[in-house]
């Protein structure tokens, strides 16, 4: 059997208590979601030395709506004190949700987000993470040129807002053309099958706009047609991380904001802080970035950039050594999260 | 002279029934995830399991009856996304009312089946191929309808839904009366001629059955009962997500041959897909409540799901003398 | 009347006239792309295309042999034992060429084991193809996870790297390699005991046992060769994109069954042949490219790529009127 | 009345049937014959409407049929007992009786009782000992034709056609099938009679009309015409009707053992012993259903047995057909449709297939163009074909048959092990294959063959072993006389009653 915390269930309140934490994670087949998942569990460990949590359930519901809710279900009814969620959808989670609620139970949605007033999402701003990026390619283009944009997945809430904040910064500047919007499916060897083609169709290529887990794809297809890529934002994985090493020197440049698998941890500092009965300050909470007319969510700022500046300080530092599908990780520290809270 | 024929059949041929292989793992599951999960029978807990299995269920009715007759439709994952987007935006973005977008919803799914059967039964083209391109298509309908998640039914809908009525949950009576909407066509003559196509078309054909009209209705038939759990799903989950069916078509195919309907046609049950539906869901909970570790959920799952489809195929191997006729 | 039965036979059955449609139908659709920019037929790109169908081409094999093996056959695990192919031989060669041969080994030494678990399931459960394979992709989805502990190590030995992503006089090694498995099979298929066989097992698998055919060990091999297939595709995908994740796999499930299909197999086994698949694999991996070129949404992608598919189909899967 | 007016099919370049007209007179029955492939069957499944006539009309009491549609036929009074079965296996005995006419009770339900009532009743009267909630797949095929013939009778039809119906039957069955055929006749319906039995169409037929390669050659009174006339019709020239006797057999007997089999038991078999020498044609006789079938495929290992066996260079049961097939076991099934032939695949392929079938995977296989023996069986057996690269499925039944012959041939096996080898096969393409049987025990094979006709056992065996309820009740040598054998076989049944239930008891 799985322990069940009701004792503390009902107020989720009370210092000194050890929590049940249930993490109802949508997906697991992707190397991000897995570093995240380790983020979290790792983060729980020594919370669990601490005696604050008492055990960590974690779910993986197979990018299929109807397990994650019943996970949710099974942690409702084995009564855990808190729920975090990265959920399949953002919208279909909200009856199940409710009735957690119902029972007492803190919901944490993190990494995307839920269009419910009633729970608090802790996410990496979307928009202002792929904002960054877009500036930084519009600026080092002197607002000129022809560029290609590779997204991730259409139909996904995280996809809507960084397509949003790419049409509202690349409409700024007149001089800058989009060749061609693709979908890369957030998969390298997908991005590096479109890139292909895209190489060997428009020759006047002068910057490529990318997001996580495709950059290394665009810079393999331009190795292969032997060709140097040209202005690129990249992406967080270490094999992107190599290669820019590599090529600083040869006028390869780039520009990398983490998307960190630590939101999980972070969520997580959060959850405990809540449990223990904390409260957010009021300027922490902003407007949902799918559903704007609801504000509950927290947006953590990225908390790292690279570019040409730091790239090696970065890269000595966490990533040399690792796998190369491990992300650029960090999460917040236990006194930043304080920061956040009354 | 042919003693063996006329000694108790009838238990042997109950026990040789195809539909008992899925009741036999359902209840195989029911014990596993009881001893896991001592709170199982409460009714809060079946209300909430219900909740969830009430839209596969439907699902796998449907993908029995085109089995049945000798096909399959990879499309009802999407004819259940359809229905949700289009019921959802119909009524929080057109201020349609929730029974007018539910009767629009199940006639718009309703309508993929129609095209369906009409490409795989008078066009002829095979139905995987047929089902699986207009998965495609629908999919992009659905993503058009409602690029993203949002909406939202009135509130009363899902709580209903999650509710008993006259002491049972209400998804428990949304099965029965998708179960016995199914015994309407099971036994009447298009029930009967389902089987008869999908177990010899030819022969059915010989026989003066409309070969061609049975089939156009088992896609007919199937698209119904998913754009029924499509509306099941809405009301399970009260919003819109136009990614939300994906899952339906490859699981509600697992629960037909779970209960020990024969791909190839002509064999089978709606009440084994039921069970074998029922077995699914269990197998998560089973695998919740066991304590499996987060990197060994997927394989244990995996492994319990393929242990009961072995178990299926062997004991249908060894029900009667199919295993000649087999192939084998 | 004489003519348009005779035309009807000619599309309803002949496989060679679906390939010729294929053939044309990929032609006509560089064709279309070349018409909305020019860049769409520049040789370099035509051999760009031609090496990314070549891992279609490769993960279409097993496929092929499968369907053609009869029984309702299909392999929806070519996907998973992929990527646990393409972990693995990053895991244990980590990037050096000396540890490539004990990893293609070990890799291609599992494929061929996860093969013939699908295989036995099939033959011995009698589970249906569809379902088992399907069951089985998640089982070695799970092994990968539990494998890498979420996340896989190593990369590919430069060798292999090279074998990807280079070329020789200015042709990827891919297309050549993709050129030399397309030879064997042919040749396997067309003048080998087992490849007759599997025309002929694949027709009539009762017919086949009551002739004496091994049916037992054919089709269980042939779950195997594919497992083989996917594994040497995994190993060549691993070289294609030099460092591996998860889920690499997953794109070529369904497509590597349509190509099968588009290329005129059908799908109830015994008729069709790998040259069909290898016209199936470029034709839609021009179709995806030219739809990428015309700046399709998504929605609209997916219902163009239906309607094609429904088109090209219905050209020459249609089944004879039952009369 | 029905009246077939200038009918004609065509299969792209293949003429299965040029423009053939005859009338059904009711109170009559009127005989279809010809040779294999001569378009019988195509005129059968126009007149049921499986098949769509390129030109040609069926008038029904001066009402056009429409044709194409099987329900119309059905409607206007036409059933039809299809040579190849028209059953759905997975279905049970009594839903295939009432297939497509089920009664409808209220509310448009099923009546399923009233299914089983017809059903059981439409079974008493062909004396079927069968209950009606089996499988039909289940059932042996014998059973499954009489089911065949008893869902066109179930119908009621003015008219009723039987093609080959009688050719999986033994003689028992086929006395009582023609007793309730006359019954029908005298209450004046019209029958056609597709057979390649000249008795059974002497014994009951008023007229006979006969096809040569799709076209009529005429109508014949047959009161007035001989067996030889109508043969000379059939294919054109006179043939000899005398036995193929065994002048081979006796001479290389017991020169050495091909196959020895000890005590074969299983669920069907209760230990049966056998024996087939070098050049010996052994039958195996009996009444239907007493385990002739699974004896032959226990002896090949394509079902499960237990016993011994002992064959050239091998010692023990076969584990399955391919491992008999190694040891040079060959068999050829009855169930030519389903276990014989690769419909979709060439003539050619067919064949090599005996050649490669136990051939290693990985060896080159036998090519077409290097070697000239397909084409020298398909000539020595007279496969009628337009190409060796025409699929199997566009032969006749006959015609495919032979294919398998060929199929065996090419395998040069030591052992031919045959169940109803010329079901369906017209009299001279039997003759032919009889000669052929003889000739290959001739060359030293083995044969040993299960056949529903006492006649064919007779007529070509050596030696033949009467079985009654799973075991060999008697062994019939010498002078063979088909009424010899009909007659050991209910007397064997008889003698065996109280004994052979107790033996088939202890088995189970
Ligand atoms: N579906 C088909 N496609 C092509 N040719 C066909 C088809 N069906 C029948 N034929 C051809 O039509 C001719 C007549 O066949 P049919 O089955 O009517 O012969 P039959 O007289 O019934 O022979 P048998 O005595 O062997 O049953 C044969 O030459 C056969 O090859
Ligand atoms: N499913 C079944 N259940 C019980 N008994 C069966 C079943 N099928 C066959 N039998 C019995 O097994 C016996 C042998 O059947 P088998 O199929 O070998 O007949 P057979 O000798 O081949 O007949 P024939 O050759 O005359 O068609 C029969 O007596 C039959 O009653
Ligand atoms: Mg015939
Ligand atoms: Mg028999």
């Amino acid at each position: 059997g799985t322990p069940t915390g009701k004792g503390t269930a009902s107020s989720g309140g009370g210092s000194g208590k050890s929590f049940v934490i249930g993490v109802a994670n949508g997906y697991i087949g992707n190397d991000w979601r897995t570093q995240m998942i380790a983020d979290v569990q790792q983060v729980a460990k020594t919370y669990e030395k601490q005696g604050v949590i008492s055990k960590l359930i974690v779910e993986n519901a197979n990018n299929d709506v109807t397990q994650q809710i019943s996970q949710i279900q099974n942690m409702i009814n084995s009564g855990v004190n808190a729920i975090m969620i990265d959920p399949v959808s953002a919208t279909a989670l909200v009856p199940a949700i409710q009735k957690a609620q119902k029972a007492g139970i803190l919901v944490i949605p993190f990494d995307g987000v839920v269009n419910n007033p009633k729970v608090t999402n802790i996410t990496t701003d979307q928009y202002s993470w792929a904002k960054g990026g877009a500036e930084w390619l519009a600026d080092q283009l002197h607002g000129k040129g022809n560029i290609i944009l590779m997204d991730g997945l259409a139909g996904v809430p995280a996809e809507n807002i960084r397509a949003q904040a790419e049409q509202d910064v690349f409409s700024k500047y007149p001089g800058i053309h989009v060749l061609q919007k693709v979908f890369g499916g957030w998969a390298e060897a997908t991005a590096e099958q479109k890139m292909t083609s895209l190489i060997a169709t428009y020759p006047n290529i002068d910057g490529i706009y990318t997001q996580d887990g495709m950059g290394m794809g665009i810079v393999q297809a331009y190795t292969a047609a032997h060709k140097t890529p040209p202005l690129m934002t990249g992406d967080v994985t270490v094999g992107f991380f190599k290669y820019w090493t590599e090529h600083e020197n040869s006028g390869f440049h780039s520009y990398v904001e983490s998307n960190p698998p630590g939101i999980g941890a972070t969520a997580l500092e959060f959850t405990v802080n809540m449990l223990q009965g904390k409260k957010l300050k009021s300027s922490s909470i902003q407007a949902n970035p799918v559903d704007t007319s609801e504000t509950n969510t927290v947006l953590v700022k990225s908390p790292l950039t690279v570019t040409d500046s730091n790239l090696q300080q970065v890269w000595n530092s966490t990533m040399k050594g690792k796998p190369s599908s491990y992300s650029l990780d960090a999460w917040l520290t236990p006194s930043q999260v304080d920061a956040y809270f009354q | 002279m042919r003693t063996r024929f006329s000694s108790n059949q009838t238990a042997t041929r109950i026990f040789r029934s195809p539909a008992m292989i899925g009741w036999v793992l359902f209840l195989l599951g029911l014990v596993a995830n009881a001893i896991v999960q001592p709170t199982l029978f409460k009714l809060s807990v079946i209300n909430s399991n219900l909740g969830l299995a009430a839209p596969l269920v439907m699902v796998a009715i449907g993908q029995t009856a085109a089995v049945l007759a000798g096909g399959i439709d990879l499309s009802v994952g999407a004819i259940v996304t359809l229905t949700n987007v289009l019921v959802v935006s119909l009524c929080s973005f057109h201020h349609t009312g929730f029974w007018l977008a539910a009767i629009l919803g199940v006639a718009a799914g309703i309508a993929v089946g129609v095209v369906n059967g009409f490409i795989i039964s008078i066009v002829r083209i095979p139905a995987l191929l047929v089902t699986f391109a207009m998965m495609s298509i629908i999919n992009g309908v659905a993503l058009a309808i409602l690029p993203q998640p949002g909406g939202q039914i009135p509130a009363d809908i899902y709580q209903i839904y999650g509710n008993t009525v006259a002491g049972l949950p209400f998804p428990l009576l949304l099965i029965i009366v998708g179960v016995l909407l199914w015994v309407v066509f099971r036994y009447r003559k298009i029930g009967r001629y389902l089987i008869a196509v999908g177990g010899a078309a030819g022969s059915s054909r010989a026989n003066g059955i409309p070969v061609t009209k049975v089939r156009f209705q088992s896609y007919v038939l199937s698209a119904m009962f998913a754009s029924l759990a499509g509306l099941f799903l809405t009301a399970e989950v009260s919003s819109g997500d136009p990614l939300i069916g994906a899952s339906y078509a490859l699981n509600s195919l697992a629960a037909v041959v779970l209960g020990g309907t024969a791909l190839a046609g002509g064999r089978g049950s709606v009440s084994g897909s039921v069970g074998g539906a029922l077995f699914l869901i269990l197998v998560q909970n089973i695998v919740y409540f066991a304590n499996v570790p987060s990197y060994y959920q997927t394989l244990v799952s995996g492994l319990i799901v393929v242990m009961g489809l072995a178990t299926t195929g062997v004991l249908y191997a060894r029900s009667g003398k199919w295993r000649l006729t087999n192939g084998r | 009347m004489a003519f348009t039965e005779r035309v009807k036979q000619r599309l309803g059955q002949s496989s060679r006239n679906s390939l010729g449609i294929a053939v044309g139908v990929a032609v006509l659709l560089t064709a279309v792309g070349g018409a909305f920019n020019r860049g769409f037929v520049s040789p370099s790109n035509l051999l760009n295309l031609l090496a990314i169908s070549s891992l279609l081409g490769l993960a279409a094999a097993g496929q092929t042999l499968v369907v053609l093996s009869g029984g309702e056959g299909i392999d929806l695990s070519i996907g998973a034992v992929i990527s646990l192919s393409a972990v693995l031989t990053s895991q244990i060669s980590n990037g050096q060429n000396g540890l490539l041969l004990p990893a293609v080994v070990v890799t291609l030494v599992v494929g061929v084991l996860l093969g013939l678990v699908n295989g036995l399931g099939i033959y011995l459960a009698q589970v249906p193809p569809l379902i088992m394979t399907l069951g089985m992709s998640s089982v070695i989805e799970g092994i990968v996870l539990v494998y890498t502990q979420g996340q896989p190590k190593g990369q590919a030995p430069p060798f292999l790297a090279a074998l990807g992503t280079g070329q020789v006089l200015g042709i990827p090694w891919l297309i050549i390699v993709w050129a030399m498995f397309t030879l064997i099979i042919w040749y396997v298929l067309k003048y080998l005991v087992y490849g007759r066989l599997l025309f002929l097992v694949g027709d009539n698998r009762s017919a086949g046992r009551m002739s004496g055919v091994p049916v037992a060990k054919l089709v269980v091999g042939t779950y195997a060769l594919s497992g083989f297939f996917s594994a040497c595709t995994g190993i060549l995908f691993l070289g294609y994109t030099n460092t591996t994740y998860l889920n690499i796999g997953d794109v070529y499930i369904l497509p590597s069954v349509a190509a099968v299909v588009v290329g005129g197999t059908a799908l109830s086994g015994g008729r069709g042949g790998y040259i069909g698949t290898v016209v199936g694999a470029i034709l839609l991996t021009v179709l995806d490219s030219l739809l990428t070129t015309l700046h399709m949404g998504e929605a609209t992608r997916g219902i163009i790529n239906g309607v094609v598919l429904l088109v090209l189909l219905s050209i020459y899967t249609r089944q004879p009127k039952d009369a | 009345m029905l009246t077939i007016e200038g009918l004609r099919k065509e299969y792209g370049a293949v003429v299965a049937l040029q423009g053939a007209s005859l009338s059904l007179v009711p109170g009559t029955i009127h005989a279809l014959l010809g040779a294999n492939g001569s378009g019988k069957s195509t005129l059968v499944k126009m007149l049921g409407g499986v098949v769509r006539p390129t030109e040609g009309m069926i008038w029904v009491d001066e009402q056009r049929l429409e044709t194409g549609s099987p329900a119309h036929a059905i409607h206007q009074g036409i059933a039809v007992s299809y040579q190849e079965t028209s059953l759905v296996p997975s279905m049970s005995v009594a839903d295939n009786l009432l297939l497509g006419i089920e009664p409808t009770g209220k509310a448009g339900y099923v009546a399923r009782r009233a299914i089983r009532e017809r059903a059981a009743e439409i079974l008493d009267q062909l004396e079927l000992n069968i209950p009606p909630d089996v499988p039909v797949a289940e059932l042996p095929t014998n059973a499954q034709h009489l089911l065949e013939i008893g869902k066109a009778l179930v119908k009621r039809p003015k008219y009723l056609v039987l093609d080959e119906a009688t050719a999986a039957l033994r003689r028992e069955e086929v006395k009582r099938l023609f007793s309730i055929v006359c019954g029908l006749r005298d209450e004046g319906a019209a029958i056609l009679f597709v057979s390649h039995r000249f008795d059974e169409v002497y014994a009951i037929c008023d007229r006979a009309t006969v096809l040569r390669n799709g076209a009529v050659v005429g109508t014949r009174s047959l009161s007035k015409t001989s067996r030889e006339e109508l043969i000379q019709d059939m294919i054109g020239q006179r043939i000899s009707l005398e036995p193929v006797r065994q002048e081979t057999g006796n001479s290389i007997k017991k020169q050495s053992l091909r196959l020895k089999a000890r005590s074969l038991t299983n669920s069907e078999l209760g230990g049966v012993d056998l024996e087939v020498s070098a050049g010996e044609i052994v039958g195996i006789g009996g009444l239907q259903g007493q385990g002739q079938t699974a004896l032959l495929r226990a002896l090949i290992g394509a079902i499960l047995v237990r016993g011994d066996l002992e064959t050239e260079g091998h010692r023990g049961l076969f584990r399955n057909p391919s491992h008999a097939a190694e040891s040079g076991v060959r068999f050829i099934s009855g169930d030519r449709g389903r276990e014989g032939v690769f419909g979709q695949r060439s003539i050619y392929e067919n064949i090599m297939i005996g050649r490669i079938a136990t051939s290693p995977l990985w060896q080159r296989a036998w090519q077409r163009g290097k070697n000239r023996a397909v084409r020298d069986l398909v000539e020595q057996l007279k496969i009628v074909h337009h190409s060796l690269t025409q699929e199997v499925r566009g032969l006749s039944g006959g015609n495919q048959q032979k294919v398998l012959f060929a199929r065996t041939l090419a395998s040069r096996p030591n052992v031919v092990i045959l169940d109803d080898p010329t079901k369906g096969v017209d009299v001279s393409t039997r003759m032919e294959i009889h000669r052929l049987l003889r000739s290959m025990a001739g060359a030293g094979v083995g044969l040993l063959i299960a056949s529903s006709d006492d006649e064919e056992l007779a007529g070509v065996c050596d030696r033949v072993l009467i079985m009654y309820e799973g075991r060999i009740v008697r062994e019939l040598t010498g002078d063979l006389q088909p009424s010899h054998i009909t007659k050991a076989s209910i007397e064997g049944a008889q003698s065996e009653k109280g004994k052979g239930a107790e033996t088939r008891a202890d088995s189970l």
